[in-house]
């Protein structure tokens, strides 16, 4: 009987190259994808918000976003990702199909997106000029500020873009993008990186 | 006076001081025969047609602006008749030998340009699809041929054959196709017209029709009085629905704004016309140097004669795509103008729903290259009462039957056409 | 070769850096200027007069302007692949090495052939040739055309591929301000103080427009200490964002502005990784439009004589360039302003030959710089220039009064007046009003949250301009809602202004209005004469306005004459409609990154590295590439890849990525009634576990996709979608959700990207399988039957969807697992199927077997057929209400000739079938009235062992058996083929059932 | 062109895609083959404020109907479709 490995690969596990990018010396740019992930999408059904905001609310101690921003909670991170929605994005298998199904059972459905992105963190002191090239979401701090979510679109593909918490005094932003395209619009934002000089690596933390 | 090279060298000698004027600027008369709401390519040669081919010439011509100010003289001055479906097929083709002839028929030098028109194809499905519409040029006597990408890169070496993100696979060729001087075709029409007795009225718009007892059309109503006439024709592309509404009709017909594009002047570059396969992109080079290009429609209902900056990159983003040596060529003007799109991309000629009452309408974006067959059907059906045999499936009850003639296959939205 | 000598260089003054001297190229002759010219500026410090030919007569033509207006002198910029057209040498920026050719010349610019022309300008007047050249027709192709379009033109583009790099960029700000001259670095001031977020556009690569050429004094300080102060500031404010070498061209809906940012044209190659240009969407909530005034011609008879030169661009050369156009200068004015030149003049050093001023008097402090400078004041026009190529030498004067003066001067300023840029502030057809007073156009009907401020906006003083610019920043900052303390407003005099038009000044010779074009002011009047009057027609009937400088310096002009000739006043006449951009822009800026390669976006399926590793030849179908086949060492062509796969399949098992299959997750109570309703069938029947193939309609009752779609749970379902309509069905299933039937409870969520889906088809395909799901799973028929739908676990615990449906005709599955595990699944079926001989099969196989069982695809499903045409017809539920029901019945597309999917096979086995070959009845002649269809999909079918296809024909189920034409003159080609039915292969199913 | 999303905020055209006039009304199954037609095929092609579907496929995914002037492209309302939140409905 043959015996299988079902070692998991990132959708960027061949396009990504760890190190320096484009212009060298100080980087502008920090670009680092974090690997597997759990993500779940949630979506209330008709007229069920409220008991859906209720379980939520008991799951994570949290109240789910009802507008364009994310929640940090304990152990997960929700994102607005549309009326009557949310994606829960955790680590280590807290929050699967398996274990949010009882939680929203009758109140939302869920769909299982953990396999259907990437994950792009950006920071620098270029992070905006770069993705200025990419977003016409307006990223000003007065304006994006931290926790601030946007479902959009870069180079005419779908994304989900929020504003974590600051790192050493500087902006990160955080990047979903659907596995399929995730090549493409990699080489896109290295692209756009050139000029500023990146740094490029990989990460399992959130 | 007739124009000629010779009458050109007389009038130099007296320094042009005895030109004409290219046609005569008329005055409304009390009523006419026909009545052609529109002074563009469509409405000044229906009137020429009339006068020419069925001996009616009390007709007049009503422009609310300046004659050719629609999308006669906002287009990109292509023609071709390399279409695929019955009723279009065999209409377009009539129109392409009426420019064969246009200059001589018209004493006006219209620079119609046989330089060919090449659509290329980037998939296998694409290469069927030509195929098909090939042959069908094919059987009805219209020339096509089908080229690969060997015989293009010889004929266009400057294609983008290297790096492409769609490989260009070949083409569909219509050698007979090309374009022609949108803006001297509109004089052109209007001078012979006019030569033929024809009123030509500039600063008449139309308010409202007259209407009699029973409802029939006897009259329009304009901006310079009423006129009276047996039969009103409409050929108002961009204002269709606008003028059918005052006689209470509701059309098939969405207005959308398609832009269009030329460049600096610049030496030739460009042989014939081209049509990108795998973007909206297409372009071909005026005898003035100017790369006149376009694409899609900018996607929304519109009658602002202006367009958007995404369809701007999106045109070209296409551009370079297929062609990476224009990068350094600059676009100098882009303009506007207003579709009628059908609701299968085809157009409406046919009487309407009142009496005396007709209508060219909804041409999408396919007008220009259908000036002088446009200007013969309509002229036909004005005159006769009975479609012309190639303009017999144009008809306003074909959605009603089920008889829609969709080449591109999407349906009941004409933003997709 | 020797450098020309800076002949006409000044000794000293001037915006320049004389301690970094430049040296360029221009025809080929080396020469040398300073860091800080531009290629205009360095060329007239060299004393070139002849710097280009034009359009139509092949004239000499010298530099006209100091700016982006400039109609004459036009260069083809760089060399090689990097050589650029039309560049206006009055705004190229001079670099180290810069070569430069001038244009529409042959064989050199001081003996152009072509000047022939010339001698024929007597018949080139406007419009000839429309009045010509129609006999033979033939000719026109042939001979007329080709010489024309050789003649016409200007530069030549490189013709090879760009290599320079371009991108774009948005930005967002509350104010954009075009123009930093002083109504500009007013407004920026005021915005700023206020502290809202300001973007301040200057095409030039110096701040400060205007006060560069003419300097003045500003809150006392002299103008450049002034500039250089109020930079400072803006430049310590956080949100004032100051992009030189940018132009704003033009306002789209919604507050969007493009900009064009020359980042790197002013040196010889971009820097790595950077590019050439970049294009910026700046949206703002309001704009300033501070792009100042064009100084207007007179137009007379040799008024294009090198030499000639506008008033305001000799001081923009003198003082900002400390380059002298001439040494003696006469100048020829209407109004106040243009006496600043002869002011200029004199500082300088240089002779003023003399002022020749329309106006009926002068001011005294005009009279006693005369007398101090030395000219004579004569009150009168211009009638004629003498001078060649080599410039202007004597300058003939009609005095008021009718006599007759010369001036000898080896050039001569022109100032006719300014008129206001109000191209930004019309681009959404607003027409811009006439203001009596300074004899020009003004703004009106700008765009929404756009303003005309300063000299743009008619206001000529440097006092009036800073007022306006300051207010109307302030203005912009507080709708903005920015309340900031805006600090005081700069100060200065208004100097007087007095004009009296003057466009015309009749006279022999040709008196050019649009110098590029070579339109003269008696084209005007042949074009009136014959009846183009409107300024429209009179536009395109002369290409008036249409040459590259868009007209800035020569549409007022034409259409004054215009409204002079035909007795109309100047606003009757009315200007043309304005049009962006407000500059030409490289069409590489606009493509930005989106070329080559990168012209769309790219998708791949989990399994793409795999089967790269594999050597698949990809395929584009849509955005995705799919492996298409596999090919083996010395398979002669893809055919027998092909036929390899196909067999394989057949004969064993193989497998394909179908990851590409839209797949959506539908949700919630109510997902079976939804289903109902956008399906021609039944879904709500459907049993938990089961699949089942739909078909869906658009709403006019033609075909609009198609997929299986299973049950996975009772508010469960997963529905499949072709590849070609992914995304189009999903946005049709929200229209449906939220819009048509928003009293259903159902949640629609893509899973495109979620699982990688492989089709595992062939006799061994269940024996794989077993290999690979978990001992407790049961596959047999029983246990998992066909159409069935199932989670299953896989050996090592991992959760995978079991699909029991078939494309292939053979025994087959659809397994789906988490994408990120796609690429083992691959691998683990190769070593799984090991023993069967499994064979990976791309595209082209799967093609091939859909077609052998008459499954319906992309060819088929063209936007035109209808469920009946596809021989789907008795799928239509008639117990239910679905979307396209009732257009559906419409007579013509029930009609009984209509033409419908049937199987077509040559009758010779040797013979290939062709897709796109038409169907003719035997022995008839092709013709409209006999085309009966067409072959849409055709293949080689290993199994039959010759080529067959599907075809949409006329009655076609009808004919069955019946012999008829495959009429293909494309390709030459009319050979039998027998309709036959569209099941090729296995008829009764009996293989797929297993 | 720029859509101020109730759920999103002003946003880029580029994410939007348009499907047209918002008025007609879907007949009710049992109608006739006039009244779909009407429905599928006539416009009033209205040249001023007409009432739009809109679909922000590039950002939220809802349908919306937007309020827009096809003279001048000047946008005075955007409201979310009936079904584009409807978790809330009778909340």
């Amino acid at each position: 009987m043959a015996d299988f490995s079902w070692d998991v690969r990132s959708p960027l596990d061949r396009a990504l190259v760890a190190g320096p990018y484009g212009v060298q010396g100080d980087a502008g740019v920090a670009l680092t994808e974090i690997r597997n992930f759990d993500l779940i999408q949630v979506m209330a059904r008709r007229g069920k918000a409220g008991e859906t905001a209720k379980a939520a609310q008991a799951r994570f101690g949290a109240a789910a976003p009802e507008t364009p921003k994310t929640v940090a909670t304990a152990d997960a991170t929700l994102i607005w990702s549309g009326p009557d929605q949310f994606l829960v994005l955790s680590k280590g298998g807290k929050h699967t199909m398996a274990a949010l199904a009882p939680v929203f059972a009758g109140s939302a459905s869920l769909s299982d997106q953990s396999h259907a992105r990437a994950l792009i963190s950006i920071s620098g002191d270029k992070a905006r000029a770069m993705l200025a090239k990419l977003s016409s979401v307006d990223l000003h701090p007065d304006v994006f500020g931290v926790g601030a979510a946007a479902a959009t679109s870069m180079d005419h593909t779908s994304v989900t873009l929020w504003r974590g918490d600051d790192r050493n005094g500087q902006a990160v932003f955080n990047l979903l993008v659907f596995a399929t395209f995730a090549e493409s619009l990699w080489h896109t934002i290295l692209d756009s990186a050139a000029e500023y000089g990146a740094t490029i690596g990989h990460s399992e933390d959130l | 006076m007739k124009y000629s090279i010779f009458s050109l060298a007389r009038a130099a000698l007296s320094g042009h001081k005895n030109w004409q004027s290219t046609w005569r600027d008329a005055a409304p008369k009390d009523r006419y025969d026909v009545i052609i709401i529109g002074g563009g390519g469509h409405g000044l040669a229906t009137a020429w047609f009339l006068a020419s081919e069925f001996g009616i010439r009390n007709v007049a011509v009503l422009e609310k602006g300046w004659i050719g100010s629609g999308n006669a003289g906002r287009n990109t001055t292509i023609i071709r008749s390399n279409y695929g479906l019955p009723g279009n097929t065999r209409f377009y083709e009539l129109s392409m030998k009426l420019w064969e002839r246009m200059e001589q028929d018209l004493n006006y030098n219209a620079m119609v340009s046989q330089r060919g028109v090449l659509n290329l194809y980037h998939s296998d499905a694409q290469r069927d699809a030509f195929a098909r519409r090939g042959n069908t040029m094919r059987i009805n006597g219209i020339d096509a041929e089908l080229l690969d990408q060997a015989a293009l890169r010889k004929m266009l070496p400057f294609l983008n054959f290297e790096n492409a993100r769609f490989p260009i696979q070949g083409g569909l060729l219509q050698r007979r196709g090309g374009t022609a001087r949108h803006d001297a075709v509109v004089w052109g029409y209007a001078h012979a017209a006019s030569g033929l007795g024809v009123d030509i009225i500039q600063n008449c718009e139309v308010t409202g029709f007259v209407r009699d007892a029973n409802g029939k059309v006897t009259g329009v109503e304009t901006s310079r009085g009423k006129i009276g006439a047996s039969k009103v024709g409409m050929a108002v592309a961009g204002s269709s629905s606008r003028v059918a509404a005052m006689a209470g009709l509701r059309l098939p017909i969405e207005s959308h704004v398609l832009q269009a594009f030329v460049s600096e002047a610049i030496k030739p570059l460009i042989p014939g016309v081209m049509t990108f396969g795998a973007g909206h992109f297409y372009v071909s080079q005026s005898d003035k140097g100017g790369l006149v290009f376009g694409g899609d429609i900018d996607g929304y209902n519109s009658y602002a004669q202006r367009g958007n900056l995404p369809v701007v990159e999106d045109v070209c983003e296409g551009g370079m795509a297929l062609i990476p040596m224009i990068g350094r060529v600059r676009l100098l003007r882009q303009w506007g103008g207003i579709m009628d799109m059908s609701m299968d991309g085809t157009p409406i000629i046919d009487k309407s729903p009142v009496d005396g009452l007709y209508i060219n309408a909804g041409w999408c974006y396919g007008g220009f290259k259908a000036t002088p067959g446009s200007g013969l059907v309509f002229a036909h059906l004005l005159a006769r009462d009975e479609s012309h045999k190639e303009a017999a499936r144009f008809r306003l009850d074909r959605f009603q039957r089920g008889a829609m003639i969709d080449e591109k296959g999407q349906g009941a939205q004409p933003n997709l056409h | 070769m020797v450098a020309g000598a800076q002949t006409h260089r000044l000794a000293n003054g001037g915006v320049i850096d004389r301690s970094t001297s430049l040296s360029f190229r221009f025809d080929g002759k080396t020469l040398l200027g300073f860091q800080g010219d531009t290629l205009a500026s360095a060329l007239v410090a060299n004393g070139v007069k002849l710097v280009g030919r034009s359009f139509k007569y092949h004239r000499p033509r010298g530099v006209l302007t100091a700016g982006s207006e400039e109609p004459n002198a036009l260069v083809e910029l760089r060399s090689g692949a990097r050589r650029e057209p039309n560049t206006k040498a009055t705004t190229a920026e001079l670099y180290e090495g810069l070569e430069a050719a001038s244009q529409n010349r042959w064989p050199s610019l001081n003996f152009d052939v072509m000047s022939v022309n010339q001698l024929f300008a007597p018949i080139f007047v406007a419009g000839f040739y429309y009045k010509t050249f129609m006999w033979p027709a033939k000719f026109w192709e042939a001979i007329y055309e080709p010489a024309i379009r050789r003649a016409a033109g200007l530069g030549r583009a490189a013709g090879v591929s760009d290599p320079d790099h371009y991108d774009k960029a948005w930005a967002h700000c509350d104010v954009v301000i075009a123009g930093s001259g002083p109504a500009g670095l007013a407004a920026a001031l005021a915005a700023g103080r206020s502290g809202a977020r300001v973007i301040l556009c200057e095409e030039d690569f110096v701040l400060g427009g205007r006060l560069l050429a003419d300097g003045g004094a500003i809150d006392g300080l002299p103008a450049a200490e002034w500039v250089a102060r109020a930079v400072a500031e803006l430049t310590a404010l956080p949100d004032v964002r100051i992009m030189t070498r940018t132009t704003l061209f033009g306002v789209y809906d919604g507050g969007t502005y493009g900009a064009i940012e020359r980042v790197n044209d002013h040196v010889p190659v971009p820097p790595e990784h950077q590019v050439r240009q970049r294009l910026w969407r700046i949206v703002a909530k309001r704009c300033v439009v501070a792009a100042g005034a064009i100084e207007r011609p007179i137009v007379f008879a040799g008024n294009d004589t090198p030499g000639v030169m506008m008033a305001s661009a000799m001081r923009c050369y003198i003082n900002r360039y400390a380059a002298a156009p001439a040494r003696r200068i006469a100048l020829f004015t209407n109004n106040e302003d243009g006496w600043r030149t002869a002011e200029t003049a004199i500082a300088a050093g240089l002779q003023v030959a003399a002022v020749i001023d329309a106006r009926p008097d002068v001011s005294p402090a005009h009279r006693s710089l005369a007398s101090k400078g030395g000219f004579p004041v004569l009150h009168g026009s211009v009638s004629a220039v003498d001078g060649g190529k080599t410039g202007v030498r004597k300058i003939s004067v009609a005095l008021t009064g009718g006599a007759r003066a010369e001036v000898e001067a080896d050039g001569l300023a022109v100032s006719g007046g300014w008129n206001p840029a109000v191209g930004l502030t019309s681009y959404h057809r607003g027409r811009p009003k006439w203001r009596d007073d300074i004899a020009a156009f003004v703004p009106d009907g700008a765009p929404p949250g756009m303003v005309a401020a300063g000299a743009a906006n008619g206001a000529f003083g440097l006092g009036a301009c800073l007022r306006e610019g300051f207010e109307a920043g302030a203005a912009a900052a507080r709708d903005a809602g920015r309340g900031g303390n805006i600090g005081s407003m700069p100060v200065a005099d208004d100097e007087a202004f007095s004009l009296t038009p003057l466009w015309h000044v009749a006279g022999k010779g040709k008196a050019f209005v649009d110098q590029q074009h070579d339109v003269t002011a008696s084209d005007v009047e042949l074009a009136q004469r014959e009846g183009f009057q409107s300024v429209e027609h009179l536009k395109r009937y002369t290409t008036l306005g249409m040459a590259t400088d868009q007209g800035k310096t020569s549409n007022v002009a034409g259409l004054a004459i215009m409204a002079a000739v035909s007795g109309k006043s100047i606003p009757e006449t009315g200007t043309t409609i304005y049009r962006p951009p407000y500059v030409p822009v490289a069409i590489g800026a606009f493509a930005g990154h989106h070329r080559d390669e990168n012209f769309h976006a790219t998708r791949l399926t989990p399994s793409h590295h795999w089967a790269a590793e594999q050597g698949a030849v990809f395929v584009d179908t849509g955005l995705w590439k799919r492996a298409q086949w596999y090919p083996h060492a010395g398979e002669k062509d893809w055919l027998e890849s092909v036929t390899r796969e196909v067999k394989a399949v057949r004969s064993g098992v193989g497998f394909c990525d179908v990851s590409t299959l839209g797949k959506i997750d539908v949700h919630g109570p109510d997902a079976g009634a939804f289903l109902d309703r956008v399906y021609i069938n039944a879904f709500s029947s459907l049993a938990v576990g089961k699949a089942r193939y739909g078909l869906m309609l658009r709403e006019d009752g033609i075909v609009y996709d198609d997929g299986t779609t299973s049950r996975l749970a009772e508010d469960h379902y997963f529905l499949t979608t072709t590849t070609a309509k992914a995304g189009l069905v999903m946005q049709h299933l929200e229209f449906c959700r939220q819009v048509l039937f928003p009293e259903l409870d159902v949640q629609l969520t893509s899973v495109s990207d979620q699982w990688a889906q492989f089709s595992i088809a062939g006799p061994s395909a269940r024996k794989l399988l077993q290999q690979i799901v978990d001992e407790s799973e049961d596959l047999s028929n029983e246990g998992f039957p066909f159409m069935g739908a199932r989670e299953v676990k896989l050996r090592g615990g991992l959760k995978a969807r079991l699909f029991r449906i078939s494309f292939s005709g053979e025994m087959a599955f659809e397994i789906s697992v988490p994408a990120r595990y796609g690429e083992a699944m691959a691998r683990n079926l190769m070593i799984a199927g090991k023993p069967f001989g499994v064979t990976p099969y791309g595209t082209e196989a799967l093609g091939v077997m859909r077609i052998e069982k008459g499954h319906v695809a992309g060819p088929e499903l063209n936007g035109t057929t209808t469920a009946g045409d596809l021989g789907l017809g008795k799928m239509m539920s008639t117990k239910k209400h679905f979307i396209g029901r009732v257009m559906a019945g419409r007579e013509a597309l029930t009609a009984p000739n209509r033409q419908v999917v049937v199987g077509i096979k040559p009758t010779d086995k040797a013979r290939r079938l062709r897709s796109g070959a038409h169907i003719i009845p035997k022995g008839e002649t092709p013709g409209p009235d006999n085309d009966q269809g067409y072959v849409t999909s055709v293949c080689f079918s290993p199994v039959l062992d010759q080529w067959i296809g599907l075809g949409l024909v006329e009655r076609g189920r009808e004919r069955i058996g019946e012999i008829v034409r495959a009429h293909d003159p494309l390709r030459s080609e009319d050979y039998d083929v027998e309709l036959c039915n569209s099941v090729f292969y296995d008829p009764d199913g009996g293989r797929q059932r297993g | 062109m720029r859509i101020i999303c109730p759920f999103c905020g002003e946003r880029e055209l580029g994410e939007f895609t348009y499907l047209g006039d918002a008025k007609p009304q879907r007949p009710a199954a049992d109608a006739g083959e006039d009244a779909v037609y009407d429905y599928v095929y006539l416009r009033d092609n209205i040249a001023g404020v007409m009432s739009e579907h809109w679909y922000h496929g590039g950002g939220c995914r809802a349908w919306l109907k937007v309020t827009r002037n096809t003279l001048t492209h000047e946008i005075s309302a955007v409201e979310p479709t009936a079904g584009a939140g409807a978790a809330k409905v009778g909340a």
